[in-house]
């Protein structure tokens, strides 16, 4: 190959959209268009005699490498092109208190958490995870969140009780917390604000 | 090195807060400077000198409100005393004050000899592009969400640890010692005519002994042992002898 | 090229980020480890031939196609594509901390930078260069930071075995050294005074 059939080829691997001859033309100063196309038809060339898994094509008045339609299915297959998204921790974190306490507001979830939960509780909506169930009867009435089917489809589980329950668990996160219970012992004790 | 920013009033520091941390990466970055400036051997570290200069470069940056300076110009002051201090040359286990400063700094030396390193790395990596060209995401949600039980019951784990835990105080029902603030109170009156209120508390007394202290003397003066005078308004309280009591 | 190789471009080609040989094995199911390696060494010496704009490289546990150094200037200056922005000198060291010292808490980074770090750590894991490996069992159970696999991809690293070791450096300091806790350093000042 040609250094400018070379140089084509890094940036047509390296745009995120089809090139124009122009636009390609301005890579080098002292390439004619002549010359790039020349190098184009060099680069097809090569990639079409010798077979490879990409091809250049001619789209949208202009030209892009793309992988040839043979490998799609098993390219699809792999999921490489997008990382599989996993969730942030901030989005288990909520996740994780919304599954234990629902239905539950945005201030329990942030007086749980100590940080704010807008963002959080979007993006969990958007992407289906977690669902509005009612509105409490509290001041202003807010909503109330609840997990939706794919939370449990994603975690393999029939129902919200196949969640696990530890003991540390039921404590901490049990759907109402309620104060201590006040025995003998606990008399002693001030909650002090912390 | 770039030139400081403009005062940040947005921080409501006042006038002449100019914060420079683009010039340099933090207090060890400034010591190692000056050290570098004067061609010092690290371990030889003149804190005297260094710790002047510390200061006044911290002054001139305006950097004075930035607290990871102030921390530093601390330590080097008081380093700066330890090292004025008459030392026992012939004892073993004298350690030289600026050991763990040596130390700190040698240990920040070589991360920022393998930060620089990590930023050509870097920057020969950002010298080869990857593929630009991403095919359009077919029909959402066709990409599984990675998720587990396992990173759930690991967030729960955060969450809890996470979680303010209430403070429980213990309350210690302390009794209030009333007899041995009446004998107190008692004794003073056999040795004095007149006693003043603090002097009936006693030498640094709780606040249980003020309590006992008043209870005992409330008492005393139901019992007519004494008498409470107070013989101006706002003036401290006379306990006096009730003179129909002799002494003992 | 054999069909396994040019599968295999195929697949790098449309991936934007190293894929391991774990994935490439995926893409054909009767392809052994041995298969997968051959290919992508033919691949490898396929660009190295006949010089391309683009090379084979294995980076961060896996293999990349990505353009060769000397077309950058020329593809960047066209806007075809941008360099990845400078890490800041703060990032840098809180990445060198955290390659050397994994799995290490926030409290420890800051002990060594001598600056507060809790920014630059949130935009680093913004960034997904770092994450959370786990807790410290010290009081207050305080996170532990690791290198995420975007960190060698970033500096371009095979593994984390490739990054200088402390006798490749002028101060060489033991990598793993204990911290001295409070304690320890409050009573050096306390002997030094007396």
């Amino acid at each position: 190959m040609t250094p400018l059939a070379q140089l084509l080829e890094a940036a047509l691997f390296s745009a995120s959209r089809p090139l124009t001859p122009e636009e390609l033309a301005t890579l080098d100063a002292e390439a004619t268009f002549a010359d790039v196309r020349v190098a184009l038809e060099q680069l097809r060339e090569h990639y079409d005699f010798e077979p490879h898994g990409v091809e250049l094509l001619e789209l949208a008045g202009g030209y892009q490498i793309l992988t040839r339609p043979m490998y799609a299915a098993a390219i699809e297959r792999a999921h490489f092109s997008v990382r599989a998204p996993k969730l942030t921790a901030a989005a288990l974190e909520t996740l994780a208190v919304i599954a234990y306490r629902q239905p539950v507001g945005r201030a329990e979830i942030e007086e749980i958490r100590g940080v704010s939960a807008g963002g959080v509780l979007r993006s969990l909506q958007e992407r289906g995870l977690i669902e509005v169930v009612g509105r409490s009867d509290a001041l202003g009435r807010p909503l109330l969140y609840g997990t939706a089917a794919l939370f449990l489809e994603l975690l393999g589980l029939r129902d919200v009780a196949d969640l696990p329950r530890s003991e540390e668990l039921t404590i901490a996160l049990q759907p109402h917390r309620a104060v201590p219970d006040v025995g003998d012992e606990a008399a002693a004790y001030v909650e002090a604000e912390s | 090195m770039t030139a400081p920013e403009a005062p940040t009033s947005a921080l409501g520091a006042g006038p002449g807060f100019v914060v420079q941390f683009d010039a340099f990466s933090g207090p060890l970055d400034l010591l190692l400077h000056l050290l570098r400036e004067e061609r010092i051997e690290i371990a030889e570290i003149p804190i005297a000198r260094i710790a002047d200069q510390f200061l006044g470069a911290i002054h001139e940056l305006g950097l004075d409100q930035a607290a990871d300076y102030l921390d530093m110009a601390s330590r080097l002051l008081r380093l700066k005393v330890q090292m004025l201090l008459p030392r026992r040359t012939e004892e073993d286990g004298w350690e030289d004050p600026r050991a763990e400063l040596v130390r700190r700094l040698l240990e920040y030396q070589q991360i920022r000899e393998i930060a620089v390193w990590m930023g050509r790395a870097a920057e020969r990596r950002a010298e080869r592009f990857a593929r630009g060209y991403l095919p359009p995401l077919p029909e959402l949600p066709a990409v599984p969400l990675t998720l587990d039980v396992m990173d759930m019951l690991q967030a729960v784990e955060r969450v809890i640890a996470g979680m303010p835990t209430p403070v429980l105080h213990r309350v210690i029902a302390r009794p209030l010692d009333i007899e041995t603030a009446t004998r107190r109170v008692e004794q003073l009156l056999d040795e004095h005519e007149q006693i003043g209120w603090l002097q009936a508390l006693g030498p640094r007394p709780t606040i249980v002994d003020v309590l006992s202290t008043l209870l005992a003397v409330l008492e005393l003066a139901r019992r007519g042992v004494l008498r409470l005078v107070q013989p101006a308004a706002f003036v401290p309280m006379v306990i006096a002898r009730d003179s129909a009591r002799p002494a003992a």
